[in-house]
């Protein structure tokens, strides 16, 4: 049962994350979006990470996604459909994807990671839970946590500063 | 279940792989912006498995203010975006040409 | 109970008097907004004069520090930060840096209709995470620190939001950076993965600490997944820092950007980029199975940057687009730099030398630039609005002449010096053709950086139908210029402070 | 003791004053710019003739050594050391004395920009004053750089025709060479292994030592061909002419007389004796580009019509001479090379200075538009003759350059016979043009142009007490060196002596079969 909802939700990821390459529509791609990252989500609740799958559906679904989805109807673009991408940068892509493709391949070739598939944890050994969130966020990453909270204070006033219409500053001086 | 690291790690890789080729190939900056959210979603799933395997925390950690930070850099991209939309009525790369030579 | 003692002995690795010069940067910034509500009809001209004397007082009592107390030396925060010579030379680097962006600010951001306080306030806020960032130990502190300062960077390179150009180098800088995080990101999961495997002899649990990490490395460097991380790793920091090949935002994120925040861009955003690059290269991947990958590539890397940089910038018109382009071969000479290091232990104390040595001539030109520039966007950019610099202005002809000298590595000024000293460790380290490539590429340099001063100095040929204006530069407003370029020839002379303040 | 500090002093008093002229700006009216600058370039020439005179002759090693830290110590052995020994006291002595005369010439002629002008000029004096007092490797090539960064500046703003092509050009080619020998010199001290980058430690360094074949001969060729373009070795000469023809007076002085003997310096001072199996090496090529330099250069300058453009090419044409003196390896060949450098700085100053002066007479420099010019000034006529014999290097008023070529011939003859057949020749080379200039300049009649160009000239008038002075001073310690030169060559001898320790010995032996004694330990002129 686990198996069939790991390749489920595998399918459903990789392919909403091929079709918000693929879509001409971005409203499109952004409803595949949401579908890409619930996949992710699910996924972390496969590998017991339970607080991170709500918080990435509540994150990316509920605010990123949104927010782009207000975005794309704010602007109204007509959509990219007129201009074709050329040969080259399709080459190039398809060049790098297959690169990546490739890289990936390779190293799970490896034999040191052949084994760690083994290394199989059935119960939740580490507390992914709440509480030990909690407990590291406050102790020993106190100084990211800090850090952090400057970081969305700049974006929050960057933010204001950028999308204000133009009410000019008075020139003092 | 059955599944181990390894097929984690390559539905990572693939994700990163598919958002990368995104991100070369679209020319609408709102989807190029998707994209990155998708390679963004690869590193993390690779960290959360790599958590999970090897049985340490940080990896979780990590994601937490990985994904604080995504959203940060979210919000003020849109907002570029949209400032410059309303200069240029336009969202596609190739339209962004003033700078140049 | 049980909990209680965790968060004690939480809090008792957590020395938080180690990183007073950064709370207070942090403060400081807070306070900005503060005065701004407090006092609304002052702000503009008392924000930039508290952010600029607050910085000073900071750095001079920092200074003060090292001479009274000395300077602690270790891990921190349980691994976070690793206090190190290395880490308070780069705390003075960017607190400097900080303090002349506020400056810069406070000219370009002048007679403007735009917001000022956020300004400030986001440059001190970067200031402090680039100060954070050169001490870090551990990824996630490196990834907080990096992204704080580059989300800085996307909101100050479109500052000027009603100005198209900017908000367009804002996006170009936003989507290769985000790309460059992708990367950056990709790497880390992989040496983490790497480093915690159970399966593996040495595995450690701490696989984001970096000291972790290396004692991993010792016995694993060769681990295909630890290889691939350290590479995208270290891709993704060559984009901050626009080495080859990575460098393709730079002309238009520099054009488009103001230029105080080109300047940070450039100066302190690329120190940054470096600082990790020790940090990373010499500190932790510095391991026998690693260095026979990254010595040739990172050296490659340099050689193409010196080439691409100098080459590209021999036909530019745009100043900006000048200085970003020139700024990839300068990025080409601090690789080889870090690269040298790899194997001379001293050669770190060359690139940071360099590093000081390229922010004070950068500054000596950048300020120069903000005082010709006018108001539009792309006025008084080009090399042609440098036309006789030095009549309209012997001041500004003065300061701009030492700055590129300095930027072009000629003696008495102190970019000499860290040339030099780049050339020495490279010779030491035996890296031959990096060395020949270097000499090559101040010898090209020569040629745009003596054309620009050659516009400025001997500019009354025939290409003067135009009447080009004195500038008139105020008193108060000399004397930062004064003082960068005074530092610039001083430290040509005796680099008997500097050397103190590496030697840490 | 005090003078250690001395030698210091004469670095920094011409900067320091640079320094007050510059933060002083436009407040400072020309006439105390002028003072200021008076002093800038007086205190440098009376410590220099002053230590000449305190100059210990029996010391083989330096003297006046001093230390100063700067800050590098500690990663690279870099520190500020100063000192002078035999081969350096003459260049030390030259940056003086002609730095003297060409800045009381500029201050008496130099109208525009002056402040600017004497800002650059203090700083390129202090950087040649540097130079030749430098041990440290590091400073030694920095000294050079300060003086010649200036030098491109003054040749941009008071340069006369084709100056931004010649300040152009003369920047690539000396930027290269710089480059090149910068690259030399860290390799130099790098294989080594020396603790301190300065030529005592280096050379210690290497005597305790043999570098392998092959690194020795690919560092002496950076260092020969570094050095070489700065001293306008034939093929890479091409700049120099260009650049002193459109150089105001005063840097054509300066840097033809003194700061170009900088590679020679290097070359004599640190090259050669340090990587003796390397010099051995490309001394034969070496050679033969200096009969370059003396014969092709040679006939380049008789075809010269402009004055300018003739003592430049003529100056080109005698490093030729050094260069086969420092070739022969031998303390004959390099002790006469390093005299004739000394000489040669003087006379040639003098030229240059005179051709200012017959310029401001004629109005040009073109040599077929003049004539007649002695029946009006006797005295100029008197100086130009004297310094040209001088220059050709034939005995009499110029018997410090005939000492120094006679020298370098002996040198020759002892190591490749044949070369000063070609070498001797040069010589009549240098007496066609010169005695040709002097026929042009001041004997026979007046040419027509010249005399149509005399109605807008002002009325000719010989040599003013002010410009006499700075031709004086030079022709003084020109005919001073040349009568008494032991005061030079005892303490050169003595230095070259410890440096090239009968190179060549070995290989003569085989070859010749002479007595090496007499031949190699062969003692300069006034030295027996």
């Amino acid at each position: 049962m686990l198996d069939f909802l790991f390749y489920f939700l595998a399918a459903l990821t990789l392919g909403s994350a091929f079709m918000v390459v693929a879509s001409r529509n971005a409203v499109n791609a952004a409803m595949f979006l949401i579908v890409t990252v619930a996949g992710v989500a699910g996924l972390f609740v496969l590998l017991g990470a339970y607080f991170l799958a709500v918080l990435q559906i509540l994150v990316y679904a509920g605010a990123v996604v949104v927010l782009f989805l207000f975005v794309i109807m704010l602007l109204d673009d007509g959509g990219e459909a007129k201009v074709k991408p050329t040969a080259v940068s399709i080459g190039a892509s398809l060049a790098a994807f297959m690169l990546l493709l490739l890289g990936v391949l390779s190293f799970l070739g490896g034999p040191e990671l052949v084994d760690t598939g083994a290394a199989q944890a059935t119960e939740t050994p580490i507390g992914a839970n709440l509480q030990e969130y909690g407990r590291q966020l406050f102790s020993v990453y106190l100084l990211p946590v800090q850090v952090a909270g400057f970081l969305l204070l700049i974006a929050m006033i960057g933010v204001i500063l950028i999308s204000k219409r133009h009410q000019e500053e008075a020139l003092e001086e | 279940m059955t599944v181990g690291l390894n097929e984690f790690l390559a539905i990572s890789g693939l994700l990163f792989a598919i958002g990368f080729t995104g991100v070369l190939l679209r020319r609408n900056t709102l989807v190029i912006y998707m994209c990155l959210e998708i390679m963004l979603s690869a590193a993390i799933l690779a960290l959360v498995g790599f958590s999970r395997f090897n049985n340490t925390m940080d990896g979780n950690i990590f994601v937490f203010f990985i994904i604080t930070v995504a959203a940060a850099e979210v919000a003020v991209g849109l907002a570029i975006i949209v400032a410059l939309f309303r200069h240029r009525q336009t969202i596609q790369v190739e339209d962004l040409n003033t700078l140049k030579n | 109970m049980d909990d209680l003692q965790y968060f004690k002995d939480a809090a008792a690795s957590n020395e938080w008097s180690l990183i007073w010069p950064e709370i207070s940067v942090g403060l400081l910034a807070l306070s900005l907004l503060v005065v701004e509500m407090l006092v609304p009809k002052m702000k503009n001209r008392l924000v930039p004069m508290i952010a600029m004397i607050g910085l000073s007082v900071i750095t001079v009592t920092l200074v003060l520090s090292w001479v009274g107390m000395g300077v602690s030396y270790g891990e921190s925060f349980a691994g976070l930060l690793f206090q190190s010579g290395f880490g308070e030379s780069m705390r003075l680097f960017f607190l400097l840096g900080g303090l002349f962006i506020c400056f810069l600010g406070y000219v370009t951001l002048q007679g403007r209709a735009i917001p000022r306080v956020e300004f400030f306030h986001i440059v001190l806020v970067v200031t402090a995470a680039l100060m954070l960032l050169a001490q870090s130990n551990h990824f996630v502190m490196i990834f907080i620190t990096l992204e704080t300062v580059t989300i800085g960077f996307y909101i100050l390179v479109s500052y000027f939001r009603n100005q198209p150009i900017s908000l367009e180098a804002g996006l170009k800088y936003l989507i290769l950076g985000g790309l460059s995080t992708g990367l950056l990101l990709f790497g880390i999961a992989l040496l983490y993965g790497a480093a915690g495997n159970p399966q593996l002899a040495g595995a450690t649990a701490e696989g984001l600490n970096l000291q972790a990490l290396r004692a991993f490395l010792l016995n694993h460097g060769d681990h295909t997944l630890a290889v691939a991380g350290m590479l995208l790793v270290l891709f993704g920091i060559a984009f901050k820092v626009a080495v080859f090949p990575f460098q393709i935002w730079v002309p238009d994120v520099y054009q488009g950007a103001p230029t105080a925040v080109t300047a940070f861009l450039g100066v302190c955003s690329k120190a940054a980029g470096f600082a990790l690059m020790i940090i990373l290269v010499t500190r932790t991947f510095n391991v026998e199975t690693m260095t026979s990958i990254t010595v040739p590539l990172l050296s490659l890397m340099a050689i193409f940057s010196l080439l691409y940089g100098n080459l590209t910038a021999l036909t530019q018109q745009n100043t900006k687009r000048l200085m970003g382009l020139s700024g990839i071969s300068h990025a080409g000479f601090l690789l080889a730099g870090v690269v040298a290091a790899v194997h001379v232990d001293w050669a770190v104390w060359a690139v940071v030398f360099y590093l000081f040595s390229y922010m004070f001539s950068s500054f000596a030109v950048f300020g120069v630039m903000a005082f010709v520039e006018g108001k539009n966007p792309g006025e008084g950019e080009e090399l042609i609005d440098y036309t006789g610099l030095y009549q309209r202005s012997p001041f500004l002809g003065t300061v701009l002449g030492i700055g590129l000298g300095s930027l072009a590595g000629i003696p008495p000024l102190v970019g000499f010096i860290g040339k030099a000293l780049v050339f020495i460790a490279l010779f030491q380290a035996g890296l031959y053709v990096l060395l020949l490539v270097g000499a090559l590429s101040v010898a090209i340099s020569i040629f745009y950086y003596f054309g620009w001063m050659r516009t400025a100095f001997f500019g009354d040929g025939p290409d003067t139908e135009k009447d080009y204006p004195a500038i008139e530069v105020p008193l108060p407003k000399r004397v930062p210029l004064a003082i960068i370029a005074g530092i610039t020839v001083f430290l040509g002379f005796i680099q008997v402070p500097l050397a103190a303040v590496l030697g840490l | 003791m005090v003078n250690s500090y001395l030698l210091q002093f004469a670095i920094l008093f011409p900067l320091a004053f640079a320094l007050i002229l510059l933060v002083g700006g436009r407040r400072i009216p020309d006439p105390v710019t002028r003072i200021i600058a008076f002093f800038g370039v007086l205190y440098p020439a009376l410590i220099a003739i002053w230590l000449w005179i305190a100059f210990d002759p029996g010391a083989s090693g330096y003297d006046f050594v001093a230390n100063v830290q700067t800050g590098l110590t500690d990663w690279v052995g870099i520190s500020l050391k100063t000192g002078l020994n035999g081969i350096g006291l003459p260049l030390f002595v030259l940056s003086g004395v002609v730095g003297l005369a060409a800045g009381l010439h500029s201050l008496l002629t130099v109208r525009e920009k002056v402040r600017e002008f004497f800002i650059l000029y203090l700083l390129m004096l202090g950087g040649l004053m540097g130079v030749f007092a430098s041990i440290d490797l590091f400073f030694f090539y920095f000294f050079h750089e300060l003086a010649l960064i200036p030098t491109f500046l003054m040749i941009g703003l008071w340069g006369g025709r084709n100056r931004r092509y010649a300040a152009m050009k003369m920047t690539i080619y000396l930027t290269v060479g710089a480059m090149l020998s910068l690259v030399g010199l860290i390799a130099l001290y790098v294989q080594s292994g020396a603790e301190a980058f300065n030529m005592i430690a280096v050379r210690e360094a290497m005597a305790g030592q043999t570098l392998s074949e092959a690194a020795q001969n690919y560092t002496f060729a950076l260092l020969l061909f570094g050095f070489g373009i700065l001293v306008s070795i034939w093929p890479f000469h091409t700049w120099a002419p260009l650049g002193y023809g459109a150089a105001p007076t005063a840097n054509a002085m300066l840097h033809s007389g003194v700061l170009k003997k900088f590679g020679l310096y290097g070359l004599v001072q640190i090259a050669a004796p340090m990587l003796p199996g390397g010099a051995e090496h490309w001394a034969y090529l070496l050679a033969l580009l200096a009969l370059g330099n003396v014969l092709v250069v040679g006939f380049i300058t008789v075809d010269q019509s402009d004055l300018k453009q003739m003592i430049g090419y003529s100056s080109v044409m005698h490093m030729g001479y050094c260069f086969l003196g420092l070739a022969c390896l031998s303390v004959v060949g390099v002790g006469g090379a390093v005299f004739l450098m000394f000489a040669h700085g003087l006379s040639v100053a003098i030229l240059f200075l005179l051709a200012d002066y017959v310029y401001r007479r004629t109005g040009t420099f073109d040599m077929n538009a003049m004539g007649g010019l002695a029946r009006k000034t006797p005295l100029l006529a008197t100086f130009f003759v004297t310094a040209m014999l001088a220059s050709i290097g034939l005995p009499g008023p110029g018997l410090a350059n005939f000492w120094g070529e006679l020298t370098v011939f002996v040198g020759l003859w002892q190591w490749q016979s044949w070369m000063v057949v070609p070498a001797v020749f040069g010589v009549v080379i240098s007496a066609i043009y010169g005695l040709r200039s002097m026929g042009k300049i001041f004997f026979g009649e007046e040419t027509e142009s010249f005399q149509k160009r005399q109605a807008s000239l002002p009325v000719i008038r010989d040599l003013d007490f002010g410009e006499k002075v700075p031709a004086v001073i030079l022709l003084a310690v020109l005919v001073f060196a040349g009568l008494w030169p032991r005061t030079l060559s005892d303490p050169l001898n003595e230095a070259v002596q410890s440096y090239y320790p009968d190179q060549r010995a070995e290989t003569l032996a085989t070859t010749q079969e002479q007595d090496e004694k007499i031949v190699y330990r062969g003692t300069l002129p006034g030295n027996e």
